[in-house]
């Protein structure tokens, strides 16, 4: 596969906004400014990413609890996604979904979703409307390692392969779901076998390497636009932070995530190599770096001085008319 | 105008609004048929109870998708169809199946459009069968209606005769939220006049079925035809029973079960659901709480008893509000 | 008496009963916690609240059972269980997750005995959290036992305080069939005297937890402390208001809701379901059918509106009845 | 695997007590004196038969809507069965299951179950008691091809993979699910395929061939006695008749009927077989044939004028107290 360097540029910028934003948001939720719970995606970012860069605003993801990631590798807006996990007006939802249940449907944002193996049902409908429309357009579902077990999961992955749907089911295996291991959770099995055993192809890749998602991620977005059915891709990459904001992760030894961030960082990783194999230079990224950390610092003072929805907005949105 | 029944209502309503809109499309298990099967015939089924024949003749297989048996996927994929693009007519086989799909009912299509902050238009129908009388046992009979109009973001219709059926489902079709249309299995076959072209009949507008100043009994889905019958039995003894159909129990026509009740004082609820916090519940309570001083008489509920449904035939007759018990609570309303 | 939390007396309640049969098992997503994991810690949860903290570690991780998360299975699990020699206590995390486990309580679990011609005894338990106020979101805030005590062949308990819940889950375990016992999660930390030894407190019998003569509040769950705090203060004004806890909804004990209200003659509800198809309508339902002639003015009921629970902190808090509420409640009906 | 001459006569009684057990079924359905709705099991006999010779009464099955071949291999008593079709009292259950609900939890049958996909993780739970109590028990569930692709079935089993419970997942692959044929439903997919993607023994067998599902089932109950942990097959014979009696079968070619009857009757096959290998004639065969017709004809007739319940029934055993 061949990537050009605008694309590798726009890539980086996304991974790099997503960490800073998590970054960020963890520094605030330990500050008490944050409401409700957070699930943070450090340590995942060349996944959604790697994902993303081949998707249209026409395409559609279907997210997880563990969603602001993917919302920035869809392209959502920064300052609308902060609104929303503070919950205040203008967000993405108006600050009545939160961190967990954030959408933005002009982006392809199917929504974050708190019930775990809540999305890929919903993805595969968008899958449908496209294969209906016969537009081109695919849908993704982002599948924790513990959703991954979820029955809605498999009946999906069957549903898309009995109609040929153009769907990519992207698995992030994170090592973790809440506090026991995907060693043990999914017994005896894999990922990507079980996928496999539904007749698509399927594939894992290192996570923390954005080349081998987006390789991955081509292949199965060209199957798909070309009506060849779905994909299923296995990405791993483990966590760097609990499984909320406040887990005390008694069930990871210490040292684990040092070693992590050592080894494994996937900006880290990216960056050894866009700027020993492209023409790109550590300058360009850190005047990149630059800018996201402060685009960030404004969007966060600005959502924290935006004003909340108002009290009648309890009762409006429920339905289109009653 | 030429009689239909409520079956052949449903699939003349589905036909007409798939013509009049390529965005609508229909799926559910066997809805077509077929499909893996040695014979090769082009529709092995057309729906369980024939509801959807000639749709996939019509409108092809793109439009009309049958679904392997995985109800979570099948209403999951009506959502997020819904979301982008399309207006999925969905069949649920039995409402009894709503326990192998509730989360995608419960959390997901019903909250989209708060959750989104409005954003989102979810037009989609859910077709399901309620209902005993059919000897189909304890985990295909139930009603289950109470549990999906308690759902905020979600409508529920119920239509009793096929003139209605059409009418509401219309609505239901072109309508931009999640509408759960239950259709009940014992009266597919009744029948009564049925313009050919399209109408819509709005949600929320109750009908009268019988006119009446005695005693308002309220009747849902299968249990107005029960209380029409009593009414006109009754009509002929001197007692006025006006019979309302909600027609849609979420919304519900509040203004016209509060008005017929200040007119007549007494109230009787027919409701085919297991009674604790049934629909029968909510329309007494509904009365006591904001017409009490209407009310000359105790309100009386007419439910199935806090029982699963028996594959016994004869206690499954039992099991379903019958005329006798209709008119024993309106008797019972009128002494008190 | 010590004082416990609610949080300690269910973690003693389970101990105790574990000690006492060696049938009793309970499983659960993360109940114990780090299997998998790279540290290799015995317990690295114990709840995701710490209600199972120490079972592990005393029991042994064949009686106390992590589980992949896959609520069907777990569900069905505790079901198959029940009727093949063990008496399960089975965590459902959150009561919002009934969606993606429904079939298995709606149409296995609650109607076994019945399908079966009594032939089965159903010991289990299901533990789950509701309730909103802890900017969990719609997905993980709802109260939703109306669903549940609207099922035949279910029980459903809701423990206001700590002295109930531990009473409460013994009758659960030694119960034959099959409960939910529904944990408030914002009232985990409320504490009071909790006796060490086990005691079981009846199913279907309400608490008065205020005695009074003008009026009826009955208050479900949390609600309950609210309603006591309203009943305090009017209390100072002059005004008495009866408090009635039910503890359990299913059974429900209608007795004493109707002896209280024949005593006051007026009646509020407070339950934090949504409005429609709620306990609240059917206790008020109950009232008006059943005792119309000793209420003194319209029954009101206080409940969440008819929306999902929105994420926003201040939206969340006017979604939940209110204190405030409660009181304009009684005073209407002191005024009716 | 070597059988006992009086296991295989067992074994053709039980067989051919189902087939005869149908075929009268069919007939009096036919004749309108059968309620509710009904699916038999001609063709399938070999599954449940192979299965549940292995089994004890101490042994769990959890079965589906075409149940009543289950529940007479696992040694249901045939009066109680006929009773309970026909809702009478004194049934398996006092009348109120009927065909698609009957249990009988003496002989370890877990239930008939008219939700497609319900009985797995039921019958999970009853190899968890088995493993808790440590009474070397055994649990199997009986899965159609449609329900192979309910997720509540690939949650179990990975469920008992990761508790290494003493499970089978039997796979009932009879070419149909309803109107759809099983080529179709599964989209590229294979059920064996699937489930050895979660980690468990897999094998697909001839499920007309009595001796096929025996020695497969045979391998997976040692596995599961000595906690191993569960095993899938999947047992392949068509079913003989329509999804439930009155089916038109518009989706099957004429004559596969025909042919299955020629060249695929489990009870053909196994009476080659044994009459050809062991020391068993035809004229043994013949005997239990006549047995078996004598004693269905009386248990019909006598179900047939059993009493129903009683109208009170209606309320009783939602509870075992309230
Ligand atoms: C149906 C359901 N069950 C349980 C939960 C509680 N829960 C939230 S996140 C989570 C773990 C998910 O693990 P995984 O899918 O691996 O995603 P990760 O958190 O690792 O990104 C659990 C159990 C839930 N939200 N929904
Ligand atoms: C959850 C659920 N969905 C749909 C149905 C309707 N239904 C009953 S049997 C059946 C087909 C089952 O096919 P399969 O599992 O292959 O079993 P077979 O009938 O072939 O033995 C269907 C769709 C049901 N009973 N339950
Ligand atoms: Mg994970
Ligand atoms: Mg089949």
């Amino acid at each position: 596969m061949s990537y050009d360097p605008i694309m590798l540029l726009d890539a980086y910028r996304r991974m790099r906004a997503i960490r800073e934003f998590e970054e960020r948001m963890r520094r605030e939720v330990q500050a008490g400014t944050v409401p409700g719970f957070v699930h943070l995606y450090c340590g995942e970012e060349a996944i959604a990413v790697g994902a993303c860069m081949h998707l249209l605003d026409t395409d559609y993801i279907g997210s997880t609890h563990r969603g602001h990631g993917h919302c920035i590798a869809k392209g959502c807006d920064l300052e609308g996604l902060l609104l929303e996990i503070y919950c205040k007006q203008g967000g993405l939802c108006n600050g009545k979904g939160g961190s967990m249940h954030m959408a933005d449907l002009n982006k392809g944002m199917l929504g974050a979703n708190a019930i775990v193996g809540g999305a890929p049902p919903i993805a595969i409908g968008a899958a449908l409307s496209a294969q209906v429309l016969g537009n081109r357009g695919v849908a993704l579902a982002f599948i924790g390692d513990g959703a991954s077990n979820q029955g809605t999961v498999f009946e999906s992955m069957n549903m898309a392969s009995c109609h040929s749907l153009p769907m990519i089911f992207m698995y992030e295996n994170n090592g973790y779901a809440e506090f026991s291991g995907a060693k043990w959770h999914m017994g005896k099995a894999d990922i990507t076998r079980r996928a496999a055993g539904f007749g698509m192809p399927a594939v894992k890749v290192d996570g923390t390497d954005f080349f081998a998602v987006y390789d991955a991620m081509g292949a199965a977005v060209e199957r798909a636009r070309n009506g060849e059915g779905p994909s299923s891709i296995e990405a791993v990459a483990m966590r760097w932070y609990g499984h909320f904001e406040g887990d005390m992760q008694l069930y990871r030894k210490a040292g684990e995530v040092d070693e992590l961030r050592k080894n494994s960082d996937p900006l880290i990783k990216f960056e050894a190599r866009v700027t020993a194999d492209f023409d790109i230079s550590a300058e360009e990224l850190r005047e990149i770096d630059e800018e996201l950390t402060e685009i960030i610092d404004e969007a966060v003072d600005m959502a924290k001085a935006a004003p909340k929805p108002t009290n009648d907005a309890l009762f409006t949105d429920v339905y289109a008319s009653y | 105008m030429p009689n239909k029944n409520i079956r052949d209502a449903i699939n003349e309503t589905l036909k007409l609004e798939m013509r009049r809109d390529p965005r609508v499309v229909v799926f559910g298990e066997d809805v077509v048929g077929g499909l893996g099967g040695s014979s090769g015939i082009e529709e092995a089924a057309g729906g369980t109870f024939g509801i959807t024949t000639g749709l996939a003749a019509e409108f092809g297989r793109r439009r009309v998708l049958d679904m392997p048996i995985t109800e979570s996927a099948i209403i999951g994929m009506a959502g997020g169809a819904a979301l982008t693009g399309l207006r999925p007519v969905a069949e649920l086989m039995f409402i009894d199946f709503i326990g192998v799909c509730f989360d995608q009912i419960l959390n997901q299509i019903a909250k989209f459009r708060y959750m989104f902050g409005g954003k989102a238009d979810v037009p989609l129908v859910i077709r399901t069968m309620i209902g005993a009388g059919m000897g189909t046992g304890p985990q295909h009979s139930q009603a289950l209606y109470n549990v999906l109009a308690h759902v905020p973001g979600i409508k529920v219709v119920l239509p009793s005769n096929a003139y209605d059926a059409k009418g509401l489902l219309t609505t239901a079709i072109r309508d931009n939220d999640p509408v759960i249309f239950c259709e009940h299995k014992a009266i597919y076959t009744e029948s009564c006049e049925v313009p050919d072209e399209s109408y819509a009949i709005p949600f929320g507008q109750a009908a009268i079925t019988r006119t009446g100043k005695d005693v308002t009994v309220v009747a849902l889905s299968r249990m107005v035809l029960l209380a029409n019958a009593v009414a006109d039995r009754l009509a002929k003894e001197g007692i006025s029973v006006e019979v309302l159909d909600p027609r849609t129990i979420s919304p519900l026509d509040t203004a016209s079960i509060l008005a017929s009740v200040a007119k007549t004082g007494r109230l009787v609820v027919v409701d085919e659901c297991n009674p604790f916090c049934s629909v029968a519940s909510e329309i007494t309570s509904l009365v006591a709480c904001e017409a009490l001083s209407s009310l000359k008489s105790a309100p009386v509920k007419v439910t199935a008893p806090h029982t699963p449904v028996p594959a016994t035939p004869h206690l499954e007759q039992l099991y379903v509000p019958s005329p006798a018990a209709i008119e024993k609570a309106i008797r019972a309303t009128l002494a008190g």
